[in-house]
C-alpha cells in the first residue's frame, strides 16, 4: 500500500505537464505579435498571395478556439505538421536526428554522472584536504564555462586528432567496414561533443554530491556508525552514499532541461546532426513546424525524465510515503 | 484584590478539536471515510484570576492543542470558549485582535522563542506597536517595568542585547517581559521551563507564582508533575484529548483517583535514593488519536479495567473518597 | 583493579574565532564491573564530552590529555588508533536522541547485525538470529528487524537501540541523556529495562543525565560535574543526604520532588565561561558559603569520607562542613 | 497590587562585546577567501563595464587594422574579424554582459522571492497553485525555449532580459518556499501570530530579514546563469544584433571561421571572461549559501582526528 498514492499522484502530474506543454506549445507560437506568418516567412519575394496561401496551409485564417482543436487532433495522430524546407512531415524529419542524438546525450550524460559523483564523493570524504580543493576547483571552472565556448576549445585543442564534425565518416562506406569499425567511427565522431556535455555539466553533480555528502557526515547516524567500529572509508561506503546520492537521481532529471540546452548549442559547434542541430536550423530556416515539433518532443522528453526521477527516489527512499 | 463572586477568568466548556487526516489522492478516489486526530475530545475547565492550573500529560495527550484551542489560533469544532464573561468561541480576526492583548503565551524553547535579529527592546516594544498602544517614550517605560518585573535588573543591563548574548533564563524571562507589556489576564505558559536548566528554573516559576499573585489567571502545560504539584492550585490530568482527573494540586498527588494518575505518580522518579519505587508501568505506548479505544479511552492500558470499561465511556465525576472539586473520570471510583 | 579508570582528563576544542575551550578540566573517575555509575550535571558542564573521549569519538578541532584506562590499559594512548578496536567491543553506547542514532534508509534489523559482522561475532543467518534474539530481549518483536527506523515509534526506536549497543556483548553500556525526549511512562520503561539488562548481562552501566532523580533512582554511585570538572563523587545515597559540595547541595533543592515540602530555589548567576582560565573555585561566584581562600586557590577532588570526595575548600574546615 | 521581592538576575557574563552586527553578507565577504576574491573580481568587471568608455583604447566600431591581425603591443588582443579592437570590444561587450546578467537576476529574485515567500508563508491552496506553476516552469527545457521566444516574440535587449528573469525564478522560488517554511514556524513566528500582528508585519518585520541573506544568495547565483543564458542566445544567433556582447563575440568568431585561420585570439578572451565572472559569482553566492547552511558545519567524519596532548605538569 505504502505509497501507490504517490506513484498515482507523480503519474497525474507528470499527465497533466504534458498537457499544459501541449498548450503552451500552442500558445507560444500563435500569441506572437503579428502572426506566424508575418515573423517566420519573412522571405524577401514574398506575395501577398503567398501569405494568404501560407496562412490557409496553416489553418492560420481560422478561430483561434478551432485552430486549436485541430492542433490537439494532428497531435493525437502523431502529425506535428510538415516541415516548411523539406515538405515532408517533421517526424520522418526529426527522426534520425533523434536516433543521432541520443547515444550521444547519453555518453555525455554517463561521463558527467561518474565524474561529478567520484569527485564529490573524494571531495567531501577528503574534506579539507587539498583533494577537495583541487577536486572542488575543477569542478567550478568546468562549471564556469559557457558550453559552446569549451566546445570551440576542444575544436581547437583537439580538432586535429578527433573528428570535428558529423555524426561517422561519410567515406566509410566504401571501405566496407566491418561492424566495430562503424561503431569505433561513431565513438570518435560522439566523443568531442559528449565530453563538453559531460565536462560542463559534472561540476554541477561534484559540487551537489559534495554538499549532501558533507551534510549526511554531518548526521548523528554516522557517529554511531563510528562508534561501532566502521572504518572511514566503510562509513562512506556503507552509509554516506547511499543518502547522499539520493539527490542525483532527482538533479539528474532537472538537469535534463538543461542538457537538452546544452545539446543544440554543443550540435552547433560540432555540426553533429542531431535533434539539437535540427532546432538550431529550425531557427535560422524560419521553418515553424520543425520548431514547434522539436520544441514539443524536448519538453515531453524533460517530463518523462521527472517522472522517471520521481519514481525513482521512491524506490530509494523508504522515507517516501506520500 | 478578591475574585470571589466574579466569572471564572476562562471557561471552557465541551471543546473539541480535530485535524483531518491526509486521505491521499488515492484515498479520496475511492471514498475511503475521513478519519480525524481527535487532539482534544470534550474537555472542560474553568480558571480563575489568581490562580495556576497545571495540565499535565504526556506528549499527544491534547493539552497544547488546548491551549491553543483557548488562545484561538487554531479552530475548534464544537464546545465554548468564555473569556471573562464573554464567548469568544466564533470571534471574528477583527474582534480576536484586541482579546490578543489580554492573553498572552510563552513557549518552551526560549532559544527559539525570540527573534534572533532582534534587540530585547525591540522584542518588547513590538507588543505594543501591534496594538498601537502608548507613546515612544511610554513604550520605553513599559519595556523597562516589564524586565524589573522579570527580574531582569537593571533594565538597562538588558534592553539593547541580542537573544544570543542572553543566557536560557534570561531569554526566558525576556519572553515573560514581552507577553507582560501588555498587561494580560491570562498568560498560558507552555512547558515553561523544560528546556531550561535545573539550577534555574525556580527562578523562572517564581515569577509565575509572583504573577499569580498579582491576579493573573495562569494555564501552565507541563509534563513534569513535581513541577505542577509544586506551583499550581489546581491540576488537571489529560489522556488522548479528554481530562481523566482534576482537581487541587495537593488532593491529586496525594490521594490520585483514576489509574492513569496513579501510574503517572507512581513513575516521577524520588530525588531520595533511598526512597526506590517500584514504578507501576502502563504497558505499551499512548495509541494513536486517530483510533480512540471504544468505552473508556484508558481500557486497554488499565491495570484494573473491568469488562464495562470497553463500554461506558466515563464521565467526568467526584469519588465518593474524594474531597470537593476533586474529579475522575473513572467507573470503578 | 577496575574496569575502567580516568585519571586526569582534559579536553580541550579549538574555537573558530581563534583560542580554545577548556571543556574538560581534569576528570578523574574509577568503574567497576556491573557497576551503576551516574554522570549528573547541567548542560554545557562537559558530561557527554567526557564519555565520548572514552570511545574516542572527538572531532578534529579537539586534543586530548590523560588516561583512560580499560582493564589497564591506556586506550587513548595513540589516539584513534589505540581506541578503535575497542569501539563497540567493550565499551558500547546508546546516543543521546535515538530518532537520529540509525540510518533512515536503512532496515533496524541490518544496523543492529552491522556491528557483528564487523567484528566477526556473528554473520548471515546467525547474526539474523542473534538480531532477533536481542530485540526479544529488549521488547520488540523479532520480525519488526525488517522495518525501517521511520516505523517506529521513539521508545521503540530507543529500544532498538539499545539492543544495538548489546550487539557485540560489551562490558560497558554508556547511555547519553537515553530518556531526555521521551514522555516519562515511556522513560520509565526505557530504565527500567536498562537496569534489568546490567543486572543480566553483568554490565557496566554509566548514565549520563542532567536528570538527578533518575541517577538517584537508577545509579549506586555518582559524580556531579561543573564546569568541565567533577566537583564531587561518592554514593548516591551520600551525594543527597550528605553533600560535601554546595553545588550538589544546591543542585538538589533546586529540584522539586512530588512529595518535598522544602523551598526550591535556584541557584543564581551562571556557569563560568570555559572558554577563559579559571581562577579559584569555579562555582565560587554562585556558592552561598564562599570564603576568602575560593578566589584564589582552585580546590582540588579530595576524598571526604568513605568512597566519596569533593572538591571545595569547606572540607578543610572541619567546623564548616555544610549539613 | 503587593509588592514582592524582584527575583534575582542571572549574573551571567554581561561584559561580552557590545553588539556588533555589521550586515551578514558583508561579514562573509570579510570573513572568507573565496568569497573577497569573488566580490573583488565582480568589482573589477563592474568598473571597467561602467567606465568602458575611458578605458577601451580603441572605438570598438571602428576598423583600426586587418582582419584577424595578432596581437601586438598596439592591438594586446589583436583584431577581430572585422578588423576591429579586441579588447576594446571585450570592455564594451562587459557592458551588455553585465546588464542582462544584473537586470535578469533581478527580474528572477523580484519573481522567485515573491512566490516563494507567498507560497512558504500561506501554505495550503495558494501554495498547491504556486508550487505546480513553478513545477510547470521547471520541466520547460530552457534553451529552447528562449529559442522560441527570441525567434518569434523579436530579439530587443529588455526581451532577452525578460526572458531570461522569466526562465530562471524557480529555483529562487523553491529555496526560498523552503527556508519560508521552516522560518514560518519558528516559535517567535508563531508568538508574533499570537499576539495579534498581521501577516504584512510577520512577513516584513519577521520572515524577509530572515531569508534576506538567502536571497542574496541566490540571486548572486543566478546572474552567473544570466549571463550563461545570453552567451547561448547571442551564439544561436538571436541576440540583439546591434549590439557587442561577450556572447556576441563568441558567436562572432564562430560564424566567421576564426578557429580555421588560427585565430584564438578573438576567440579565447571573451570565453575566459564569462569563466571568470560566472566563477567570481558562483564562489560569492556558494560561500553566502555555505555560511548559512549550518547543517554543513558538523562532521562526524573527518581526515583529521582529534590530537593526542602531552601534560605539562599538573591539571591546572
Amino acid at each position: 500500500m505504502r505509497g501507490i498514492d504517490y506513484v498515482v499522484k507523480r503519474t497525474v502530474f507528470a499527465l497533466m505537464t504534458v498537457l499544459v506543454a501541449i498548450t503552451l506549445n500552442f500558445v507560444i507560437f500563435r500569441a506572437a505579435p503579428g502572426d506566424a506568418t508575418s515573423s517566420l516567412a519573412k522571405c524577401r519575394n514574398c506575395t501577398p498571395e503567398f501569405r494568404e496561401a501560407l496562412r490557409e496551409e496553416l489553418g492560420l485564417d481560422k478561430p483561434k478556439l478551432e485552430q486549436y482543436w485541430i492542433y490537439l487532433k494532428d497531435l493525437a495522430h502523431g502529425d506535428l505538421g510538415d516541415s516548411f524546407v523539406t515538405r515532408q512531415p517533421v517526424w520522418q524529419e526529426l527522426k534520425q536526428p533523434i536516433l543521432n542524438t541520443l547515444p550521444m546525450v547519453g555518453l555525455g550524460y554517463l561521463i558527467s554522472i561518474v565524474l561529478g559523483v567520484l569527485v564529490g564523493v573524494v571531495a567531501a570524504w577528503r574534506r579539507g584536504t587539498f583533494l577537495d580543493w583541487g577536486g572542488v576547483s575543477t569542478a567550478l571552472f568546468f562549471y564556469s564555462m559557457p558550453q559552446q565556448w569549451l566546445g570551440l576549445m576542444l575544436l581547437i585543442l583537439l580538432g586535429g586528432v578527433l573528428p570535428a564534425s558529423g555524426v561517422s565518416d561519410p567515406f566509410i562506406d566504401f571501405l566496407d567496414p566491418s561492424w566495430w569499425e562503424v561503431v569505433i567511427d561513431r565513438l570518435e565522431h560522439m566523443i568531442l561533443p559528449a565530453a563538453t556535455l559531460g565536462l560542463v555539466l559534472y561540476g554541477q553533480y561534484a559540487l551537489i554530491v559534495r554538499s549532501s555528502m558533507i551534510e549526511a557526515l554531518g548526521e548523528d547516524y554516522i557517529m554511531t556508525a563510528r562508534a561501532k567500529g566502521l572504518s572511514s572509508w566503510g562509513i562512506v561506503r556503507k552509509h554516506a552514499l547511499r543518502t547522499s546520492l539520493l539527490p542525483i537521481a532527482t538533479l539528474v532529471a532537472l538537469t535534463f532541461g538543461y542538457i537538452i540546452g546544452g545539446d543544440i548549442l554543443v550540435e552547433a559547434v560540432f555540426s553533429y546532426p542531431g535533434i539539437g542541430l535540427a532546432t538550431y536550423e529550425a531557427v535560422f530556416d524560419r521553418d515553424y513546424p520543425m520548431l514547434q515539433g522539436a520544441f514539443l518532443l524536448l519538453t515531453l522528453s524533460v517530463i518523462l525524465a521527472n517522472l522517471v526521477a520521481d519514481l525513482l527516489y521512491f524506490k530509494l527512499d523508504p522515507r517516501v510515503t506520500g | 484584590m478578591t475574585t470571589n463572586g466574579a466569572p471564572p477568568l476562562l471557561e471552557v466548556d465541551s471543546l473539541v478539536t480535530r485535524y483531518p487526516v491526509p486521505r491521499g489522492v488515492v484515498g479520496s478516489l475511492a471514498r475511503q471515510p475521513q478519519r480525524w486526530v481527535h487532539a482534544v475530545a470534550g474537555v472542560s475547565f474553568r480558571l480563575r484570576r489568581g490562580e495556576m492550573l497545571a495540565l499535565v500529560g504526556e506528549s499527544g495527550c491534547g493539552k497544547t492543542t488546548t491551549a491553543q484551542s483557548v488562545l484561538r489560533l487554531v479552530d475548534s469544532d464544537a464546545g465554548t470558549i468564555r473569556f471573562d464573561g464573554t464567548d469568544i468561541t466564533a470571534l471574528g480576526s477583527g474582534d480576536l485582535r484586541g482579546l490578543r492583548r489580554r492573553m498572552q503565551i510563552i513557549y518552551q524553547d526560549p532559544y527559539e522563542s525570540l527573534d534572533p535579529r532582534f534587540r530585547v527592546r525591540r522584542t518588547l516594544v513590538e507588543p505594543l506597536e501591534v496594538h498601537g498602544i502608548g507613546s515612544k517614550e511610554e513604550r520605553r517605560r513599559e519595556a523597562e517595568e516589564a524586565l524589573r518585573l522579570t527580574g531582569l535588573a537593571p533594565p538597562e543591563l538588558f534592553l539593547d542585547r541580542y537573544p544570543h548574548e542572553l543566557s536560557g533564563g534570561q531569554r526566558q524571562r525576556v519572553a515573560i517581559a514581552a507577553s507582560l507589556v501588555l498587561h494580560p489576564d491570562l498568560l498560558i505558559a507552555d512547558e515553561p521551563v523544560s528546556m531550561l536548566d535545573v539550577s534555574v528554573r525556580a527562578g523562572i516559576l517564581g515569577i509565575l507564582d509572583d504573577l499569580r499573585r498579582r491576579g493573573l489567571g495562569i494555564l501552565m502545560i507541563t509534563h513534569d508533575l513535581s513541577t505542577a504539584a509544586r506551583y499550581a492550585d489546581r491540576i488537571a490530568v489529560m489522556y488522548l484529548g479528554r481530562i481523566v482527573e482534576e482537581g487541587a494540586a495537593r488532593d491529586v498527588v496525594a490521594n490520585p483517583q483514576h489509574p492513569y494518575t496513579q501510574a503517572l505518580l507512581s513513575v516521577v522518579p524520588k530525588r531520595d535514593p533511598r526512597q526506590r519505587q517500584r514504578p507501576e508501568i502502563l504497558r505499551g505506548e499512548t495509541p494513536n488519536p486517530v483510533d480512540v479505544p471504544r468505552g473508556c479511552r484508558f481500557h486497554p492500558r488499565c491495570p484494573i479495567a473491568i469488562p464495562e470499561c470497553r463500554d461506558v465511556d466515563p464521565e467526568l465525576l467526584q469519588p465518593s473518597d474524594a474531597r470537593a472539586g476533586h474529579l475522575a473520570a473513572c467507573i470503578r471510583t | 583493579m577496575s574496569l575502567l579508570e580516568v585519571k586526569d582528563l582534559h579536553i580541550w576544542f579549538d574555537l573558530e574565532r581563534g583560542g580554545e575551550l577548556h571543556a574538560v578540566q581534569g576528570v578523574t573517575f574509577e568503574l567497576a564491573a556491573g557497576e551503576r555509575f551516574g554522570l549528573v550535571g547541567e548542560s554545557g558542564c562537559g558530561k557527554t564530552t567526557t564519555i565520548l573521549a572514552l570511545m574516542g569519538l572527538l572531532p578534529p578541532s579537539a586534543s586530548v590529555s590523560g588516561q583512560v584506562l580499560l582493564d589497564g590499559v591506556n586506550v587513548l594512548a595513540r589516539g584513534e588508533r589505540s581506541v578503535a578496536p575497542h569501539r563497540w567491543r567493550d565499551v558500547a553506547m546508546v546516543f543521546q536522541g535515538a530518532m537520529n542514532a540509525f540510518n533512515p534508509v536503512k532496515r533496524i534489523g541490518e544496523q543492529i547485525a552491522e556491528p557483528m559482522e564487523l567484528h566477526g561475532i556473528a554473520e548471515g543467518r546467525e547474526a539474523r538470529r542473534q538480531v532477533g534474539e536481542l530485540l526479544e530481549r529488549v521488547g520488540i518483536p523479532a520480525e519488526r528487524a525488517q522495518r525501517f527506523p521511520h516505523e517506529f515509534s521513539g521508545g521503540m526506536r530507543q529500544r532498538a537501540a539499545i539492543a544495538m549497543a548489546l550487539a557485540c556483548k560489551p562490558k560497558i553500556l554508556l547511555a547519553d541523556e537515553p530518556t531526555t525526549a521521551l514522555d516519562v511512562m515511556v522513560q520509565a520503561q526505557i530504565l527500567q529495562l536498562l537496569v534489568a539488562l546490567a543486572d543480566d548481562f553483568g554490565l557496566a552501566l554509566v548514565l549520563v543525565t542532567h536528570d538527578l532523580p533518575i541517577v538517584a533512582q537508577v545509579c549506586d554511585r555518582a559524580a556531579v560535574m561543573y564546569a568541565g570538572e567533577i566537583v564531587e563523587s561518592g554514593p548516591t545515597d551520600a551525594l543527597f543526604h550528605a553533600p560535601r559540595h554546595p553545588y550538589t547541595r544546591l543542585l538538589f533543592a533546586a529540584t522539586p520532588d512530588l512529595y518535598g515540602t522544602e523551598e526550591v530555589a535556584s541557584i543564581p548567576g551562571a556557569p563560568p565561561r570555559l572558554d577563559r582560565t579559571i581562577t579559584g573555585c569555579p562555582f565560587r561566584p554562585r556558592c552561598d558559603r564562599a570564603f576568602g581562600r575560593c578566589v584564589g586557590e582552585r580546590p582540588a577532588l579530595k576524598p571526604v569520607a568513605a568512597g566519596q570526595a569533593a572538591a571545595c575548600h569547606l572540607n578543610d574546615v572541619p567546623q564548616e562542613v555544610p549539613a | 497590587m503587593t509588592g514582592t521581592a524582584p527575583v534575582l538576575a542571572d549574573e551571567q557574563d554581561l561584559e561580552a562585546p557590545p553588539p556588533r552586527r555589521g550586515s551578514f553578507v558583508w561579514s562573509v565577504i570579510k570573513g572568507q577567501p573565496q568569497a573577497t576574491i569573488g566580490a573583488l573580481v565582480l568589482l573589477a568587471f563592474v568598473l571597467v563595464a561602467l567606465f568602458a568608455p575611458v578605458i577601451a583604447p580603441y572605438d570598438p566600431r571602428e576598423k583600426v587594422g586587418d582582419v584577424f591581425e595578432a596581437p601586438s603591443s598596439e592591438h594586446w588582443l589583436g583584431l577581430d574579424d572585422g578588423g576591429f579592437d579586441m579588447l576594446s570590444l571585450m570592455i564594451y561587450g562587459a557592458r551588455v554582459s553585465l546588464i542582462v546578467g544584473f537586470a535578469a537576476a533581478l527580474v528572477a529574485m523580484l519573481i522567485g522571492g515573491t512566490v516563494g515567500l507567498l507560497s512558504g508563508y500561506f501554505g495550503g491552496k495558494t501554495d498547491t497553485v504556486l508550487m505546480r506553476m513553478t513545477d510547470y516552469f521547471i520541466v520547460i527545457p530552457d534553451i529552447p525555449l528562449m529559442l522560441v521566444v527570441a525567434a518569434i516574440w523579436g530579439r530587443s535587449l529588455t526581451n532577452i532580459i525578460l526572458i531570461i528573469g522569466v526562465i530562471y525564478w524557480t529555483t529562487t522560488a523553491r529555496v526560498i518556499r523552503s527556508q519560508v517554511l521552516s522560518v514560518r514556524e519558528r516559535v517567535y513566528v508563531q508568538r508574533t501570530r499570537a499576539l495579534g500582528a498581521g501577516h504584512w508585519r510577520i512577513l516584513s518585520r519577521h520572515v524577509l530579514p530572515q531569508v534576506a541573506p538567502l536571497l542574496v544568495a541566490i540571486t548572486v547565483l543566478s546572474v552567473a546563469v544570466a549571463i550563461f543564458a545570453e552567451t547561448a542566445i547571442a551564439f544561436l544567433g538571436l541576440g540583439d544584433p546591434t549590439l557587442i556582447s561577450w556572447g556576441k563575440l563568441i558567436e562572432n568568431a564562430f560564424s566567421r571561421s576564426a578557429i580555421s585561420v588560427d585565430a584564438w585570439w578573438a576567440i579565447v578572451p571573451p570565453g575566459l571572461a564569462v569563466v571568470a565572472v560566472v566563477l567570481a559569482c558562483t564562489m560569492l553566492g556558494r560561500s553566502l549559501e555555505d555560511a548559512l547552511n549550518p547543517r554543513l558545519r558538523v562532521g562526524h567524519l573527518s581526515v583529521r582526528r582529534f590530537r593526542v596532548r602531552e601534560v605539562e605538569g599538573k591539571s591546572l
